[in-house]
């Protein structure tokens, strides 16, 4: 359960991430495209960072029997904070920074 | 919000707006959807009257479909208690049309504008009726990211056996391929 | 430098991801696009994978003089191959599989 | 391969291939492009010649465009060696044409090429190359894949050094916003 908090510090960078890249492309493919179109470019990117995270999503997610499992989860918490600097995103999570 | 009652409630609204004797079918100008209106539903479904042997989308479908425009725009800038009014009328017109693929757009408006007003139970209401409707047309697309919403609602209430529980669910979906 | 093969091997998951979810999108899209429209959503896929990656990347590069960073980023590799799954696609990388 | 050689090439080519005398506008019709083609550079400069004025795009230019679509097909087949032969023509006719943004089309094509073939050292070249032009055009986009790429070379070849150097320069890169 300690995880929860990086989970979504996690999500919400990668969606920040996904729309500003979304709206960027709205902006250079103009008027041109139908509502379907527009809806198979909003699922491509969505697809994209569902796919990239579904990895270390699942890494985050463990139940805490297995203790070594636990330490394992713990150490890829550490890591994916670090990596993504989600500490800034999310106050409850206590990441160590660089 | 069981869909017989819904589909219901649109069949009376066009009944009462719809009085035997009105054949006109006078070139009504194609509405130019007003960007307040008092009551959304009673005009919408008089309007439907009259476009709806003209236009391709209906008067109701237009203005449903305004509104979620309109609805989204306000998220974007980031307006929740103002988005929340456009969704909720759209959310009205969707169900008096009976389209479930325009109510669960609307439902995930009602849910994003929830969430942006910290009305967190709430959103999540609206989350559980867009997997509802998913079940209902046998379209899942956004299931993985509901999940996820509600997730991340029970996380922000401190909640976080629940939303391990819903992480689960949208981890569990997200890599799934989507429609073709 | 033991973090190269990691670096490649991640960069090929995602790209593997990417051109999938671009495929499916385009296939989606139809004829009705135009060179440049094509290029925007192409754009858009490659913007996303960068954007998303550059954290974890980052967290692969150091120069090893600080044995502290040193380290660090080798826990950054093994949580990266673990989270990606990378052993699989790169026999030069020895990661622990789950 | 200097840039003043390429556009020198691509002069000395339209000028064998156009005599003073043959002003004959004859309506030639659109060039379904040949699949195969013995000689694509001499056979393209003539063609270039009738088509100038009348196309909106020559001959070698559609030909250019055709040898970048085929070679791209090929890569996704993984035969490298057939595509190999496609961008070596495109990239005869855009030096010819003088046009960098095919010309770092069919370089980039070639790169992926020698990849699959295993010529890890010749892809590096023509992916310096790529960076060459991004540099003459002033125009960037794909560098950060360019330098990921020739480290990616230099890994497979077990120079983790250089491939180092040439990942930071794509690590470097890849946060950059490209073009609007």
């Amino acid at each position: 359960l300690e995880t929860v908090p990086t989970i979504k510090a996690l999500r919400s960078k990668a969606e920040a991430i996904r729309a500003a890249e979304f709206e960027k492309a709205v902006s250079r493919l103009g008027d041109g495209l139908s509502k379907k179109q527009l809806k198979a470019v909003e699922e491509l990117s969505k697809g994209i960072v569902n796919k990239l995270l579904h990895g270390p999503m699942t890494a985050l997610r463990c139940d805490g029997t297995d203790p070594e499992a636990v330490g394992q989860t713990l150490s890829n918490m550490e890591a994916l904070e670090r990596m993504f600097q989600l500490s800034q995103v999310d106050v409850t999570a206590m990441a160590g920074k660089q | 919000p069981a869909p017989a009652a819904a589909a219901s409630v649109a069949a009376v609204t066009v009944a009462v707006a719809a009085p035997p004797a009105a054949p006109t079918p006078a070139p009504v100008a194609a509405p130019a959807v007003p960007s307040t209106s008092a009551s959304p539903s009673s005009s919408a479904a008089v309007n439907t009257l009259f476009s709806m042997e003209e236009e391709e989308l209906s008067s109701d479908q237009i203005q449903c479909k305004e509104a979620l425009r309109a609805g989204k725009r306000l998220l974007k800038e980031k307006n929740g208690a103002a988005a929340m009014v456009r969704f909720e009328k759209a959310l009205m017109l969707s169900k008096a049309l009976a389209d479930k693929v325009q109510e669960r757009r609307a439902q995930r408006g009602l849910a994003a504008s929830c969430r942006l007003t910290h009305q967190y139970r709430q959103a999540i209401k609206h989350l559980e009726r867009v997997l509802e409707i998913s079940r209902e047309i046998g379209e899942y697309t956004g299931d993985a990211d509901a999940y996820g919403t509600m997730a991340d609602c029970y996380t922000d209430m401190g909640e976080f056996e629940k939303a391990a529980v819903y992480y689960d669910k949208y981890i569990e979906r997200m890599n799934r391929d989507g429609p073709i």
